[in-house]
């Protein structure tokens, strides 16, 4: 086992804790009170940046040393080149070193780490994307990847509501912007109260969705958001058709290794990393309601 | 009747009557000279109640969490200490509380009584309290002998708060400075102190049952578990361990009542009274107080006088 | 067969080719730690109160280490894997066993722990069997006892004044062909069996446990847990004394110039094992730390890797400052389990 | 660290916590009045020593600090009326407690300083650093002590 050359394609014969070093290239704030920042991260290493493989919904373990490790949904999409974006919020101690790092620094990474969301199943299938808040980040990255990856005719219609307390806290606007010029997604924003200026929808993400209505027929659901928010979609997706498989979520819990060991992320039986994070309603119903 | 027997219907009184909703005292355990806590909720499970010298956990300990609950409480003349301290820091209302206060002569130390017979604590297997002897398979040795160190010059058998009693007011140890370790400790030199102080903590799993044994720990998040700022590595580098026991034994200065349920609780037979003894002298010393003696008293840290010792300053 | 006097000499030739760990008494304890003389080992113990899995999962080790540059922490470097040959002495076979547990753990699945493989796999376990077992020991519920030889390289039984030598696996028979060891005589033999014997007698009665992890998953939303954690003060004892609990943190340490990633034990029994930045915590209390230790060792590990997360050893008995008992938290699980199940037959008639 | 593993070269870090009101002017008393003293201490300003939590004394041991001093306003002088009363007493428990365990006795050192005595200021640096010399690197508590011996 070498000390410089590390990745985990291949887990078997390297070692999984070993983080890559990877160069902050672009921090950007996403939210007007500033507590939520993306930093993209572009690689040390060309062979590293050859061995990063990933799929949306996956995350990675992101290091800021000195100060620790937590991890972060994969916010940039696999068709993005050259970085990978993790957009975070303000919370505890690494998130808030991170916050302080500036372009240049060095941040470790290690992954990408957990499944990633049903791809294979999804094709030739609709898509609703319903996302809350701060919980956009690996939605960003199906959503961009459903559309770049040069296989959009092989999705149906890609239906996305994303809900927020008000329009500064909306994160992503030059892709959402971006996404409303495009024919072939349709874009749903909206805020919880209505505010001078702000022309879509208002209501929230529940609410919303009933309104909206997507059509459950051959379709695939995704949704994350606070758990509030889910608790109340989820009687408006069975209403409108969707069965428990159909429906699809991402766990956070809290990780140390992100590889199954450390023992403090499992729900049940089942390691939200190694598992998850992604699961179907089904598969969560199963399972004890520990996260 | 037995005096025990009375203080069980007394409970299972309290118990129906709605003068309490839970009774936290001993039972039998499953090691040999060691009682476990118990929580009594029903008025039929009084007969599980014990007392005898193997009742070593200071049960108040559980109070803070029962905070606003009516509770009731066996305890031992030095855990009754530390229920008044808990009184005095605003941790429980003395009217939710009925104690049992238990006229304590001692509780046993299986280390001793291992360290006695010259065999590992862990095989000590078939052993009993008879009267004031400890039954040891074969073997009998007297119970004073094997006594928590701290009882054998315990000044505070009798509980100094109680709705009831139990037991027969003990004689307290005529012999005996009950600070001559802390003394001995002393008259080494910084060098020897200090390895004796690292030596014990060397030991140390960092796994925190003395400070959760301890009644007067009750700070909601511990300054080793806060994140901000962060103080503490959860990692057993010596430096590590010995910051962790510096600060919490002196959080307890002019607290810590001195019952030694942490040094009881350590798995590692750290002598951690060694050290919190010395804050307790030095308390008596300096400002005349004893923790845990009145409830009304303000705490030593909380008070000053002007013409307090200022010797140690430049 | 080993000759107890022989044992002396064979050590320091064991101690020229290998690493030997063994029971030493070391400030006050007896602990599993790097012999430096034969005379220092004790193999005639009850347990030890920690147990040996800290020879390849130690308390906290170093697996990154990093230099500043500047002013930030930016030259990373892998710790050195720790490949010494080692003879790891004196376990009891409780603890060999809990080996195998921590092998599915740490060296089997997806991901591989280099770190703790790197141990494990340059070393050879020489089992020394239970001649006293304790009462608070119940590896016999697991189908096991005093003198199984799983999880062992070699096996040693005490036959008096001398040892009978077992190879168990390749292994460890490799080991004993290149030693010099007399055939036992039948005397020695069946002072080893009866020793046996009077070992196997002082087992307490108990109760198999396997099948209970069938019974937990119904018991999940039970009020048992909450009766179950009452007295327990939250501490990490039983989580630190146990040969097969491997939860971990990781924290980076930092000193003036460099710093280091390190691993270091943690338990589920702790308030902030699980807590997240937010604030949110999927184990709110102690009933749902102790419904996870429980359900973690007896249903998911045997669920996601075969093997109970247990192995009888009884040192977290012995050593929890409030005499909360594994084999109680059992016996109150399967009569949870009872009754659920006939109150759901009397429902059904 | 390099500067505590060549005996020659060592030069004592002592970490000072001074008093807004008083010590911490009497420090800029110092300096303005040009007075020498060693320059050996780093000082943190805090508004009153009674701010001073023992943990902050430990943790500078721990991070490498050969010496801590605090220094707060005379008694009767507090800003706050009486925070220098509590830290005395905070500190007459914490130093006789970390001497019991074996730190050595001039380490932590205390002192009042008002902001007129630019002179005082100076001499207790000077004491507390000839203090903290003598004794030599810290040993103890020292987390940096220990990566220096491996």
């Amino acid at each position: 086992m070498s000390d410089t050359h590390v990745c985990t394609c291949n887990p078997s014969t390297q070692n999984p804790y070993l983080p890559i070093s990877m160069v902050l290239q672009r921090v950007t704030d996403e939210v007007d009170d500033r507590t939520i920042k993306s930093f993209d991260l572009a690689f040390a290493r060309e062979e590293d940046a050859r061995c990063f493989k990933y799929t949306p919904g996956q995350f990675c373990e992101v290091s800021v040393f000195g100060e620790g490790e937590a991890p972060f949904g994969i916010a940039s999409s696999p068709t993005e080149q050259g970085f990978v974006r993790f957009t975070v919020k303000k919370a505890g101690v690494v998130t808030t070193k991170l916050h302080n790092c500036k372009p240049g620094d060095v941040i470790g990474l290690r992954g990408p780490l957990g499944n990633s969301f049903p791809l294979d199943l999804m094709r030739g299938k609709d898509i609703v994307v319903i996302g809350g808040g701060f919980a956009f980040t690996t939605l960003r990255s199906l959503i961009i990847y459903l559309l770049e990856s040069g296989e959009r005719d092989r999705f149906g219609k890609i239906t996305v509501i994303y809900g927020a307390r008000d329009p500064g806290l909306l994160m992503y606007k030059e892709d959402l912007a971006a996404w409303e010029q495009r024919g072939d997604i349709e874009v749903c924003q909206t805020i919880d109260r209505g505010v001078p200026g702000w022309s879509r929808r208002v209501g929230f993400v529940p609410n919303v969705t009933e309104e909206v209505a997507p059509n459950a027929a051959n379709a695939v659901a995704v949704i994350c958001g606070p758990p509030i928010m889910i608790k109340f979609t989820l009687p408006v997706m069975t209403k409108l058709g969707f069965g428990k498989e159909q429906i699809y979520t991402s766990l956070e819990n809290r990780m140390k290794c992100g590889i199954g060991k450390c023992g403090r992320c499992n729900v049940g039986h089942k390691y939200v990393c190694l598992d998850g994070p992604v699961f179907s309603m089904a598969e969560l119903d199963q399972l004890p309601s520990e996260y | 009747m037995s005096a025990l027997q009375t203080v069980r219907d007394t409970v299972a009184g309290w118990l129906r009557s709605g003068e309490i909703e839970l009774f936290i005292g001993y039972e039998a355990g499953t090691v040999p000279l060691r009682a476990t806590p118990t929580f009594i909720r029903n008025p039929e499970d009084v007969d599980r109640l014990i007392w005898d010298a193997t009742c070593e956990n200071n049960l108040a300990a559980f109070l803070p969490k029962y905070r606003g609950k009516k509770v009731g409480i066996m305890v031992k003349g030095c855990d009754s200490h530390a229920v008044i301290g808990l009184l005095q820091e605003g941790q429980v209302i003395r009217e939710n509380l009925r104690i049992v206060g238990v006229h304590c002569p001692g509780v046993v130390d299986v280390r001793r009584v291992a360290a006695q017979l010259g065999v590992p604590v862990e095989q000590i297997d078939d052993a009993r309290i008879e009267g004031e002897q400890v039954i040891v398979g074969e073997q009998t040795l007297a119970l004073r002998d094997v006594l928590f160190e701290g009882c054998q010059t315990c000044t505070c058998h009798a509980p100094a708060i109680y709705d009831v009693t139990l037991g027969e007011p003990v004689v307290d140890a005529a012999e005996g400075d009950s600070f001559a370790h802390v003394r001995e400790m002393e008259a080494l030199s910084a060098e020897e102190r200090w390895v004796r102080f690292a030596q014990e903590l060397e030991r140390c799993n960092l796994c925190f049952a003395c400070r959760n044994a301890c009644p007067m720990c009750y700070c909601n998040i511990c300054f080793v578990d806060r994140s901000m700022p962060r103080w503490f590595n959860q990692t057993t580098q010596p430096e590590d361990k010995q910051f962790y026991q510096v600060m919490r034994t002196f959080h307890l200065a002019g607290r810590c009542v001195g019952c030694g349920a942490c040094t009881r609780a350590c798995p590692q037979g750290i002598n951690i009274r060694l050290f919190l003894d010395k804050l307790r002298a030095d308390v008596q010393e300096l400002y005349g107080y004893e923790a845990g003696e009145d409830a009304e008293a303000k705490p030593p840290l909380t008070t000053y006088r002007e013409d307090d010792y200022n010797d140690f300053i430049l | 067969m080993l000759s107890k006097k022989a044992l002396t000499s064979t050590l320091y030739d064991l101690m020229d080719l290998y690493r030997v760990i063994a029971p030493c008494q070391r400030d006050g304890e007896l602990r599993f730690d790097r012999v430096s003389s034969p005379r220092e080992i004790v193999l005639d113990y009850g347990n030890t109160a920690k147990s040996p899995k800290g020879v390849f999962f130690p308390q906290n080790e170093a697996m990154i280490k990093f230099g500043r540059q500047v002013d930030q922490f930016n030259q990373i470097k892998q710790v050195p894997l720790d490949r010494t040959p080692t003879v790891l002495l004196g376990v009891r076979p409780c603890d060999a066993r809990s080996f195998l547990l921590l092998d599915a753990v740490f060296a089997q699945g997806r991901y591989l722990d280099p770190y703790y493989q790197a141990r494990r796999q340059n070393t050879l376990i020489v089992t020394m069997a239970c001649a006293s077992p304790r009462q608070t020991c119940f590896c016999h519920a697991f189908g096991s006892g005093p003198y199984d030889r799983e999880g062992s390289d070699i096996f040693l039984r005490d036959a008096g004044d001398a040892y009978l030598v077992e190879g168990v696996s390749q292994k460890g028979r490799d080991l004993i062909y290149q030693g010099y060891l007399g055939r036992a005589s039948q005397a020695y033999l069946d002072k080893a069996v009866e020793i046996e014997a009077q070992a196997n007698a002082r087992l307490a009665d108990i109760e198999p446990v396997a099948g209970i992890e069938k019974l937990l998953p119904g018991l999940f939303d039970s009020p048992i847990w909450q009766e179950i954690s009452e007295k327990c003060i939250a501490c990490g004892t039983c989580t630190y004394a146990c040969p097969t609990c491997h939860c971990f943190n990781i924290e980076d340490r930092v000193l003036a110039n460099s710093g280091e990633r390190v691993r270091a034990w943690d338990s589920c029994m702790y308030q902030f094992f699980t807590q997240h930045a937010s604030g949110h915590n999927p184990r709110p209390d102690q009933a749902a730390r102790w419904r996870q230790r429980t359900m973690h060792k007896f249903e998911y590990l045997p669920r996601n890797v075969g093997l109970f997360g247990c192995v009888g050893c009884g040192r977290c008995v012995q050593s929890c400052p409030v005499r909360l008992d594994i084999r109680g938290v059992l016996r109150r699980v399967r009569a949870a389990a009872e009754a659920a199940a006939t109150a759901g037959a009397n429902v059904e008639e | 660290m390099a500067d505590t593993t060549n005996k020659e070269q060592w030069q004592p870090k002592i970490l000072a916590f001074l008093c807004n009101w008083c010590s911490y002017a009497g420090a800029d008393l110092a300096g303005t009045s040009r007075l020498q003293y060693p320059p050996n201490v780093r000082i943190i300003r805090l508004p009153c020593s009674g701010r001073v939590n023992p943990i902050f004394i430990v943790e500078a041991l721990r991070q490498g600090a050969d010496g801590v001093l605090v220094s707060g306003c005379h008694p009767g002088d507090c800003h706050y009326l009486a925070g220098n009363y509590y830290a005395r007493r905070r500190f007459a428990l914490l130093q006789r407690y970390l001497e019991y365990l074996g730190i050595e006795p001039g380490r932590v050192q205390f002192s009042w300083v008002s902001a007129s005595e630019g002179g005082r200021f100076a001499e207790v640096v000077t004491k507390v650093t000839e203090d903290v010399r003598a004794l030599g690197p810290s040993r103890h508590l020292n987390i940096n002590a220990v990566a220096t011996k491996k």
